[in-house]
This record gives C-alpha cells, structure tokens and sequence, in this order.
C-alpha cells in the first residue's frame, strides 16, 4: 500500500544540503564588508593618532593638514558638515513629511501613481547632477537674494542636499503612515474627523517612530553626501555659523585628498581614514538610532 | 427636531474645514516643490546640454576642444560597469538574501547578519570609496581597474540588493510555500519552482534600482582613481575606463565655459540611462503588482 | 417614528452594484440586526447610514436616506457632525495607539470640547455607559492597546458614545472575540437601546435571534426580508431567507 | 623603424600617465592627437597633481608622470628603492598668474612682498585695505591650488621662500574650475594658477602684473618666454620610466609630444626653444627598440 | 480497520499548549469533520496528521500518529513522502501563479514525473477527479489566477489528487467561496469518498451534518467529543457540544 512508502527515504537530494552552505557563504559576505571597513579604517586611523593627540584632533579650531603649520582639528570640517545637514534638514523635513502626508492621507490613488514615480526619479538622480545643479543654477539664484554670498557656501549645498533627501523621507514617512491600519483611520473619521484631525492627531502620533526614524536616516545620508557639497559647498574648513561663506565638509575634504592622491603612509593620506572613520560612527550611530526606533515601533504593532 | 443640521458649533465646523484646506494646500505644496525642483532641474540642465547633444558628441571620445569632445569612452564605460556589476550583485544578493529569509532560522546570527545589512546600507558610498581603494586597488592588487571599481560598486550595492530581495522573498504568502510543501516537495524544490519565480519580479525590481545607483555614483570611484582622461573602450575587465558621472565631473571641472554645457549634455545622456532604467523597475512592478 | 428612512438606495462600486433599491425605516430605540451571507452587503449598507463610503473612490450612490428627517447626502450636510451623530463599531477593536482616556476623550477634543472636568466627566460616564469604567479606572493612562480584545470593543463603544450619537453602527462587533467577551458585549448592547438605536451587522445568526427587534435579510446586494426577528426566524416568508437559516449556504 | 609611426594604427598598447594638473592640458592634448593616428593605443592621462603622480611613477605603476616642479629628493629615493630609472624632459613653460575679478579696479600691480604678506603662513590680511592703504575695506577671498600641485610647491617656494609653506584659510582645490569659479564670482577675490588656465579664461577675469623690483610686468608668452616675468614663470616637465620608453608605444608616444611642440602653445604655454625638443628626442633614441 | 490512529497526542507552541492528549482513529475511506469555535486546535490537529507543524518553530509534539500502521513522527520517515500520501487543502484557494496545467502538474514534477504523456495523463484524470476538466479543458496553458474562486479551489483539489494520495486534509475549504461554489465542492467531497479517506475542519456546522460520517468537536485543545455525526448533532453527549451546535457560542 502507497502509505508503507513512507518509510522508503529517498536518496537525500545533496541540492538540499549544499545551497544553504553556499547561500550562508554569500551571506557571509556582507559581514566581510564591515569587516574590511573596520579593518581598513582602524589601522590608518590608529597610526594616525599615533602622531596627532586625540584631544587635538577633537579640540583644535584648526584644520590644516595639508599646509604648514598642520593642524589637526576636525571640528571645521565637522561644523561644516553639521551646517549642511541641518539646512538639509530644514528643507527636508518639513516638505518631505508634508508630503508624505499629502500623498498617504490626502492623495487620489492617480495623482499618487503621477507623483510616487516622480518622487522616485528625484531619488535616483545621481548626486553629481545635484552639485552640477547647485553650482551652475541654485547658486546664481541665490547671490539675488544674498549678493555678498560666496560663490561656494554652505547654503546652497544645503538646499540642494536637503531637495535630495526629500524623497527618502516622504517616502519612508509614507510607508510609515500607510502601516498604520486603516481601521484606525476608519475609527477616526467615524467620530467625525477632518482629513487634517485624523492625519495629525492620529495617524502621525501612530506613525511617529517610523516618521522620526526616517529623518534620522535622511540625515545620515546628507551627512556622507558627498558630490554635492565637494562641487558647491567650498573647500575652506571653517569653524562658522554662517551657511553664506564657503565652508568644508568631511566628505568633501576626503574627495579634495584624493583627488591629490597624496602617498600613501604619509601623514595627510591618514587623515582621510580618520575622517572616513568619524564620518563613519557618525553615520553608524545614527543609523543604529533609526533601527532602534523602527524596531520599537514595529514592537507597538503586535 | 433636525438634530443633524443643528446640533454642533457650525461656525466650529467651518474653521476646522477651513483648517483643513489650508493644511490641504501646503501639503499638496511640499508634495508639488519635489516635482517643480525636478522640472526645473532637468529644463536647466536641457536648455544648457540640448544644442550639444549630437551623434558626434555621443560617438565620440573625450577632447580638449569642446566641439570634439563626446561621452563615447564614459558610455562604454559605464557599460561595463554594469555588466561586471550586475551579475556579482544580483547573485550575491539575492543569494544573502535567500539565506537570510529561508534559511536562517531565528538565531543570533541572523540577527547580527540583519544588522549589519542594515548598516551596510547606510554607510556613506565615499567609505565604500575608502574600501575599495584599500583592499581592490591596493590589496587585490587590481589597480584602477574596470574590476576594481565594479567590486567597490558590488560592496556598495550589496545591502540595497538584500533588502529589497527580502521584502520581495517577504510579499510571497506563506500560502503559496504551504501549498508546495503539502504536495511533498522539498525545501530547495519550494524555494527554486515557488519561492523564487513569485519574488523574481520584485526582485529584478529592487536589483535595477540599486545598479541605477551603482551607475551613478562618483564619489566611491574618485577615490578609487578613476578620474582619468581616457579616449579608448575599455577591453577587459583589467582596463582603465571612465564612467559618465567621472566624465561629467571632469568637465564641470574644466574652467572653459564650454564644457559646463558639455557637462549638461553627459547629465542628459547620464539621465536618459537612469530613466530607462527607472521606467524598466516601474515597468516591471506594476505588471507584476497585483498578482495576490 | 422612524429614525432612520431608506428609499430606493441603489449602490456601485465602480460598474458593480452592491447595494440594489433598498427601501427600510428603523424605529428609534430599536435593535435591527442585518444579517446574510459574505459578500451581501450588510457591511455596505450599514456604511451608508454615516456616509462612511463616501471616502471609497468611485462609489455611486442613488435614493434617499433620511435620518431624524434629514436627507443624509445633502449638498449642505456636514458629514463631520452626522458622523458624531451617528456613532460607529467596528469588528475589529480599533482603538488609538493612545491612552485609554485619549481614546475617549479624542471625539469630545475634536469637536472642540477643551475643559478638563468637562473631558474627565464625559470619559467616566462614557466608560460607565460601555460597561468598562470599573475595570479600568484605575489605569486611564496606560495604554489602549494594552486592553484585552474584548475590553479594547468596549473601550471602542465607550469611544463612540463619548461623543452622545443617537445612532450607534456596529459591524459584526463580537466576531473577534471569545464567548465571554462576547456576552458582556450583548449585554451592553441591550442596555444601550434603551438611550440608542443601534443597528447591528452579525453573521451569527442565533445572535441577531438573542438581541435584536428587526431582523433585515440581505442577499446580492438586495434586501430580500426585514421583518420582527422572532417572525422571521419563525415563518420567513422566502424561501432564500429560510434556506440561509437553516444552513443551506453561506 | 619609422613605419610604427604610420597613421594605419599598427602600433597597439597602453601609456599610462599621471601626475600635474598644470601640465595636463599638453598631455592632454598629446594624448587626443596620438591617439587619433595611432587608434589602437591606449593612452590614460590621470590628474593626481605633481607629488600624487610622483608617487605612482616611482613605484612603476604609471610610465610618464606630468610635472610642474623638478622631481625632489624624497621622491629620487623612492625611485632608487624600486629600481626605476627615468628621463626628465622639459615641455614647456609656464607662468605663474595671479589673477582677481573683473570688476576688480583697484589692483594696479602687486608687488612680491605683497604677494608674500598675503600668502604667508598665519597672515594676518583678511581686508583688500591691509594690502595697501587706500584698497577697499573688504574682505579679501583667496583661491589657489591645492597642496599636491606642482604650481603650489613653486609659488609658496618662490614667495614665501619654503616649500608647503602658506595660509590655509583660502579655497584650495585641485579643481581649477573651482578657483576661476571662485574668482570669477567673487567681486574681492584674488587667487593664482597656471598661466594657461588665465589664458582660455581671459575674459572671465582680470591678470595682474608682478613687480619683482623691475617695475609691473604682465605674464604673456613673451615674457615668460624671455625671462621677464620673473620669479613666477617655471619650467614644465614630463618623466618617462626608461623600462616603459623600450614599449614602442611609448616610445612613439614621447616622440610624438616632443615633435608637436605647437600643441602646447595651442593650450596656452610657452614653447621651449626647437633645440630644447632635439635634444629630448636625442635622449629618447637610445631606448629605441 | 484505522488508516489514522492517534494516540495521547500533546502539542505545544513553545509554552502553549494547543491539544490537549488527543485519542482518535479514523476509517478509510471515511469523512470526518472537525468543528469547534476559532481556535480550539482544529487546524493544528489537521496539521499533525501530514507534519506540516514541523514547519513552524518551537513547536513539541507528544505522543503518537499512526497512518496504515506507520509512527509518522519516526526519525526515518521522509516527510515529502508522507505528504505526498497526504494531501492537502488550504481555506483560500492558493493556486501557484502559473498555468492550469502547470499547477496540477507541480508535484508530479517535483517528485520526478518527466513523461510529458504520462503527465497529460495525470492532470486530465486529476481535473476530472475534481470536477473541473469540462470547465477549463480548452483553457490549461492560461493562469490559475484568472479562474473564479470556486474553481480556484478545486483546482487546488486536483492538485493534491495529482500526486495520488491515500488522506486528503481540508481546512475549511469551502469557507471562503459563494454557496454555489460550496455546494459543488460538496458533492465533489462525497465523491472522492470512494477512493479517499477525508479529514475536513469546518465552521459550518450544517456542512459538517450533510457531508461527514463522523465528527469530532474541539474546544480549548481537547477533543470533547468524536461520534458518528448523525448521534453527534442529534443526541450530544456533552454538554459543551450541545452549547456550541445550539450556537451558544463561537
Ligand atoms: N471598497 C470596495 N470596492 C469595491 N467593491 C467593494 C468594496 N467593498 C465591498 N465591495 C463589494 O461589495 C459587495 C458587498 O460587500 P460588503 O462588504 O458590504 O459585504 P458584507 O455583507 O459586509 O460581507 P462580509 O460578511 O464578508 O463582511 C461585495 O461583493 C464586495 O466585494
Ligand atoms: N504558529 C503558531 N504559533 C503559536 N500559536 C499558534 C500557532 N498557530 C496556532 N496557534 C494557537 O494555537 C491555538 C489553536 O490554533 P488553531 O489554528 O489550530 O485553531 P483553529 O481551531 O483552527 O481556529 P480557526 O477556526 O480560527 O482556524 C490557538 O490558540 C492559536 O492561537
Ligand atoms: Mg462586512
Ligand atoms: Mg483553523
Ligand atoms: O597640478 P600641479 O601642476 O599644480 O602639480
């Protein structure tokens, strides 16, 4: 009878055992990446700090490497950075969770099907367009406004940085929103809600976690941006508050070295590996603080 | 009694409508600044690129005379890119991600893996830069080589391959894999016939997207030293070559006027790339959408 | 007199008609249960009477309803206010990822009501009047979703009575729950007709048979018998209506 | 033989080059001509500035390196360490320019003491009026090429005296466009580069004359050419790898730069004297294979 | 004589215990009905008898399942064989996204059926067997999707017959289709009955009473009670039984 089969075990597919072997040695890759990272990172960083004071480094006003007298400062270039991100963030937030907003709670689904692939498009522009942009037309658009500004700043490169995050946030924002079930919308406008009421007094507190975590990441982004700040934002590290003079970034100084391509063990071709290494924690810390909200959030879910 | 008409402030109402459509119109606003800046961006760029952009720009390498000079070597270029790319990419990827959804079971390992994917994503591309140029140009001795930028660019697309593979493996209901398995089938039998053949489109989807990136990254392929004057196609993976962002970067370094219109023309044809290849992902999704 | 007039209501989603010349009044004060198969348009129809489709794209609506002698679907009706008027149930527990009493309070705030003692007043009577006050009096703070299933439903009535509609909707509100959570919600719901006309969309039948004065019968988008429950689940005068009650679908 | 030097495309290869952004332009132009007779060879020209370049010459990874500055000490060892041996072979000249905006119509001339207050290291002149009195009362923005550029080793040496030394609060790029950007944007600017670059920008910006003692001179292919322009017009170099040169295209190459001289003066330097390209195409023969 | 005999059986889902020292054997060519309310452990049961718990993690099993005579949950047991000869039925149609023919077809291929006649073959018979064949013999290359749910459905039995099993298990297989749908998947169940031996949860009571032979009621992980149909419904041993078919809960 067809059942007695059952004991009979098939020759045991070997597919069965090897491809998960194989696919854990793909997986496996990634974990290498960091590694490398680390690894490449740490050891220029290290032999760095073996020639320049931590407390320098994190102290002095000054970043001059590559002149002499050297100095080995990196809060101009981390002022520098900041500046950008929060101008970023300025333009960013507020438009991109606005559209969000519009385009989860308000949008008809054909507008939204216009507009997602636009949004996408804006996304995918590579950064190199965005400096172009910046440089050759959002720069001259603003000396109308701010005669005095210099012709590489801080304010333009932010603009434009922030116009590339937009998409990120509202579309992370979004899917946000949309996790929150529509019955809960339903409950809201079942008591007589507004669209506004039940977009801001329900589903963004609802959504609040997913919508902070995307801004967390957005401005992870703007700060390892790195073309559009290398082409507008200057190349003057500079420890100011003022987004209108030319300012350096950490990327853009790490771009600016290796475009020289300095010689390797030489001590300017280390303080690229540790700024690549603070722009690293920064980012990692950053995008550990998104996941960890996300996850929080998803936790409110269940 | 007309409780409906009359009971409740209707002045209040009117201020909350009002309200309403006041936010209404600055949201439709925030969402309308994405596509103006879009316009406006690629008008200027076309206004500056459009009277350059012929078959002799295309079909040529790049010179110091702007009317000689072309995009060919970056187009071929990034040609290659691609093809080396794509294929490493796609098959670590999804292979990671295979791993990662059907495999894993929920271990601490996984976790980590899962975390450090996440990660990956969001390390800045200009430290995948750093990456490459340590352990490909230097290491592995390739130089600044097709191959060596093609590895950095696989690294740096990598987690973006994985995640989007993950929700692909993730959309496919576990009924599908239940039906399979109800019939006898294996795992490995489930994953390839079921599995695999429901996510592909999303898959390609998320795969597309992520080369659409590789293709227009700069950053990581400065560093690598990749920002060459190259008049030739590359003919194996070992050759020098030029990318189209490296080629527009270098002429919107160039100080005569000329090339910055030069440069408008490579955005258009950088562009057109992208695009074709944004049209294909959308193309594919929506095609596929609606299967479930 | 009835609280509720429907003339001649004709539904579509899109080129489908879901729901076809429904023609019924409801008595205030009253229990009607809708009851039919998946699919009938119970869920439709009850979504008429607060205007709740209006949000889905591409639905059609044609006829008259009438509430309190007010057509519904006036050009100057402010959906806001028949809304709160005509309060809501869900099948699935909706309560706000906020706290129990932000819950409650949250249709007395957007209608404008800010004084505390007020809010304080009307959350008690409300929890009171769901017949959950005693067992969370003590935790309005904490939050809704903590609630079990069955307190997260009457956490939801309180939610909608907050608000003092005179109609409440209710769409299949024990189908998630437990057999005990499920009796205190009948009980809850007989104890409300006394100051509410509900109207009750069940898919179990020996429910709509325990609580409910009318019965209406939907089958296809068409109401096929509204009569006194008792009678019709006696002498239906189909013969889809006996064939659905004895079992023969759905 | 000579017939490798036909237009058929016999010859077939890779040149390697690097180095100097100043010298570029030539290599360039070399480069883009060469290869349009010689379609089978592959000529990479790379922009890591004079020391970045050097330091893949002396490890043999490229064949020539492009120089705006003779090749130093340290970089000399490197070579002995790797066993490269190599030619140098003057290309051009070039003069150094010191440049600031069109509207610019206060700066007459600058003297080199001037230069060298403005420039030194730690310099105290952020105002156009602490430079002379009577300039306006407005902040002075500097540009000049970045610190692996040959054109910044020789100004700070010619100026400032020390090699490497400078202010560092000015835009320092490597990006040429960068500095006639700046320059050309900002009313109070005042920067240096090569003399080429002030050439195919002419009218973008204003060139101002150096007084080194003998009164203001203008750089022009005269007086670069004739010395007067002093101490800001320097010699460009390129650096051929012996091993490579036995390539023949390479050889050919070299060759072919040293017969075309005009290309440099076509990309806005100053041509050596005809003898000066014989004796270079002397020096090459030997390696002839 | 007992193709399923099962004995004390325990699961749990890591710290819950989902059924509770299960004893039941069921006849060949039979139809047995599982009913109790939601959650009671009627699809996990459903799922032991094929192993596909094994899936799911932290899951324990306890004690023993016996299919014509074989401890299923020995070590040595190939489960693609077991299931092979356990054939399976889900709630929603879950037919692969490829063609009619090709998803008959899926575990023919998969346990080694090359012979392109011999597979026409199969999946002609199979589609009969389930009484689809007249309906989509023209249409075998177009996609399962586009067939109407109904269809799906049976499909998804042709499929299961396809790789010709002695057990088929139904998760409430018709709960999800329209009555006509239902009544068709109906009499093809009784059909099959001469050639297989049916095990089928369902929460229609009425479906349990005009299709099975036995049933079984499950509340809270027991099997309360398991008894020809007829006596089961007519005179409950139980009162817990009683109080579920009279509908005073679930
Ligand atoms: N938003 C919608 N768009 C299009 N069709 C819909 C929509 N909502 C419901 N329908 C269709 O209208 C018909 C009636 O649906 P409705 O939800 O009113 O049924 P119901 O009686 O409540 O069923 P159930 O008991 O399953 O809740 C169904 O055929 C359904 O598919
Ligand atoms: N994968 C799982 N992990 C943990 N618990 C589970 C899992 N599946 C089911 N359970 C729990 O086991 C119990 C029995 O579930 P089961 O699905 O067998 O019930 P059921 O009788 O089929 O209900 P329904 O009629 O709703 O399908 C339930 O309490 C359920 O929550
Ligand atoms: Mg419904
Ligand atoms: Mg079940
Ligand atoms: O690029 P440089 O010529 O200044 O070295």
């Amino acid at each position: 009878m067809a059942i007695r089969d059952i004991e009979n075990k098939p020759k045991v597919n070997i597919l069965e055992t090897i491809i998960p072997k194989i696919l854990f040695l793909f997986a496996l890759i990634s974990i290498l990446t960091t590694v490398g990272i680390v690894f490449i990172l740490l050891f220029e960083t290290l032999s760095f700090f073996r020639e320049v004071s931590f407390i320098d480094f994190i102290t002095d006003p000054k970043w001059t490497p590559l002149f002499i007298p050297k100095h080995f400062g990196v809060l101009p270039l981390l002022s520098g950075t900041l500046i950008v991100t929060f101008i970023a963030s300025l333009i960013a937030i507020p438009i991109g969770l606005g559209s969000a907003i519009y385009l989860s709670e308000y949008a008809p689904d054909r507008v939204r099907a216009i507009i997602k692939p636009i949004l996408e498009i804006l996304a995918g522009i590579p950064t190199i367009v965005y400096g172009y942009f910046a440089l050759t037309f959002v720069t001259p658009v603003l000396r109308f406004i701010f005669p005095d500004m210099d012709i590489f700043n801080a304010l333009s490169a932010g603009i434009v940085v922030g116009i590339m995050i937009i998409p990120m946030i509202s579309s992370l924002s979004e899917d946000a929103m949309l996790a929150v079930p529509n019955s809960i919308r339903a409950a809201a406008y079942g008591l007589g809600s507004t669209k506004f009421e039940v977009a801001t007094k329900v589903i963004v507190p609802a959504a609040l976690s997913g919508i902070v975590s995307s801004f967390v990441l957005a401005l992870s982004r703007a700060i390892g941006e790195t073309m559009i700040v290398t082409i507008a934002a200057g190349g003057t590290p500079k420890l100011t508050l003022n987004p209108l003079e030319s300012i350096q970034t950490m990327t853009a100084y790490i771009v600016q070295v290796s475009l020289g391509d300095t010689p390797q063990g030489s001590i300017e071709y280390k303080t690229i590996f540790a700024v690549g290494m603070s722009l690293f924690v920064l980012t990692l810390i950053m995008n550990l603080i998104a996941q960890y909200i996300t996850k929080k959030y998803r936790e409110e879910y269940q | 009694m007309s409780m409906i008409r009359h009971n409740g402030n209707i002045k209040d109402i009117e201020k909350r409508r009002k309200k309403n459509m006041f936010y209404f119109s600055l949201f439709l606003f925030a969402t309308l600044f994405g596509v103006i800046t879009l316009a406006v961006l690629l008008v200027d760029v076309f206004i500056k690129g459009i009277p350059w952009l012929d078959w002799q720009f295309l079909n040529s390498f790049p010179s110091r005379f702007p009317e000689r000079a072309g995009i060919k070597s970056a187009f071929y270029g990034t040609l290659w890119m691609l093809g080396l790319t794509a294929p490493i990419a796609f098959i670590l990827g999804v292979g990671t991600a295979l791993y990662l959804n059907e495999y894993a079971g929920d271990t601490k390992l996984k976790q980590i893996l899962q975390i450090n994917i996440n990660n990956l994503a969001g390390v800045p591309s200009i430290v995948y830069g750093l990456l490459g140029l340590g352990v490909f140009v230097r290491g592995f001795a390739l130089g600044r080589s097709l191959i060596a930028g093609s590895l950095t660019m696989v690294l740096l697309i990598l987690p973006i391959i994985v995640v989007a593979s993950q929700e692909a493996l993730k959309s496919v209901p576990s009924s599908q894999r239940n039906a399979s398995y109800a019939l006898g089938a294996t795992k490995w039998q489930t994953i390839r016939r079921v599995v695999i053949p429901a996510a592909l489109p999303n898959i390609l989807t998320g795969t597309i997207l992520a080369l659409s990136r590789a293709i227009g990254e700069t950053a990581p392929l400065i560093m690598i030293g990749a920002l060459t004057f190259v008049a030739f196609v590359p003919g194996s993976p070992m050759d020098s070559f030029t990318v189209l962002p490296i080629q527009i970067f270098n002429w919107t370094s160039r100080p005569q006027e000329d090339f910055q219109y030069i440069a408008a023309a490579g955005i258009i044809v950088l562009l057109v790339v992208l695009l074709s290849m944004n049209g294909l992902a959308i193309y594919l999704r929506n095609k596929y959408q609606n299967k479930y | 007199m009835a609280i509720i007039e429907v003339k001649d209501l004709n539904l579509y989603y899109g080129e489908k008609q879901a729901l076809k010349n429904i023609n019924l009044e409801i008595e205030k004060n009253s229990i009607t249960a809708l009851i039919g198969p998946s699919g009938c348009g119970k869920s439709t129809f009850l979504r008429t009477l607060n205007r709740m489709n209006d949000m889905i794209k591409d639905v059609k609506i044609e006829g008259s309803v009438k509430i309190d002698d007010v057509e519904i679907y006036d050009k100057n009706i402010s959906v806001e206010i028949l809304r709160k008027n005509v309060g809501m149930v869900f099948q699935q527990p909706n309560p706000f990822p906020k706290s129990i009493f932000e819950n409650v309070a949250y249709g007395l705030k957007i209608h404008g009501i800010k004084d505390k003692s007020l809010l304080n007043e009307i959350v008690e009577t409300s929890l009171k009047g769901a017949a959950l006050w005693d067992e969370v009096k003590d935790d309005l703070k904490k939050p809704a979703l903590g609630l079990s299933g069955g307190q997260q439903q009457r956490l939801c009535i309180a939610r909608a009575l907050a608000v003092s509609p005179d109609i409440i909707l209710m769409d299949e509100p024990t189908s998630a729950l437990d057999p005990i959570s499920t009796a205190k919600i009948e009980e809850l719901i007989l104890e409300l007709k006394k100051d509410y006309t509900i109207v009750i969309v069940t898919h179990n039948m020996q429910q709509a048979a325990r609580i409910s004065d009318k019965t209406a019968f939907f089958l296809n988008g068409e109401l096929i018998e509204y009569a006194d429950t008792e009678e019709l689940f006696s002498y239906p005068k189909d013969k889809r209506t006996e064939d659905y009650i004895t079992g023969r679908f759905g | 033989g000579n017939q490798e030097d036909s237009v058929d495309g016999g010859l077939s290869g890779i040149v390697k080059i690097d180095g100097s952004s100043t010298v570029f332009p030539i290599t360039e132009a070399v480069a883009e001509e060469f290869q349009i007779a010689n379609n089978k060879v592959q000529v990479t020209v790379g922009v890591s500035g004079t020391g970045g370049g050097f330091k893949k010459f002396t490890i043999g990874e490229t064949d020539i390196n492009d120089a705006s500055r003779p090749i130093k000490d340290s970089e000399i060892a490197k070579t002995k360490e790797n066993n490269i041996n190599y030619l140098e072979l003057p290309v051009a000249y070039d003069g150094l320019s010191v440049v600031v905006n069109k509207e610019n119509d206060w700066v007459d001339y600058l003297t080199i003491d001037e230069l060298k207050k403005i420039w030194e290291p730690n310099s105290q002149i952020t105002k156009w009026s602490q430079v002379r009195p009577g300039w306006p009362d407005e902040e002075i923005k500097l540009y000049g090429p970045g610190t692996d550029s040959g054109t910044f080793d020789y100004f700070t040496e010619e100026i400032i005296g020390e090699s490497g030394a400078s202010r560092s609060d000015y835009t320092a790029s490597e990006d040429d466009n960068v500095l006639v950007k700046g320059i050309e944007g900002d009313k109070y600017s005042l920067g240096y580069f090569g003399f080429a670059y002030y050439v195919e920008n002419k009218e973008r910006m204003k060139v101002v004359p150096i007084d080194a003692g003998n009164g203001p001179i203008v750089p022009t292919l005269k007086t670069i050419n004739d010395g007067s322009y002093s101490p800001l017009s320097r010699p460009l170099f390129i650096y051929v790898n012996t091993e490579s040169l036995k390539r023949p295209e390479v050889y050919e190459f070299v060759k072919f730069y040293m017969e075309n001289a005009q290309l440099a003066e076509e990309v806005g330097y100053v041509r050596l004297p005809q003898n000066q390209y014989d004796e270079n195409l002397q020096a090459i023969a030997a390696y002839q294979q």
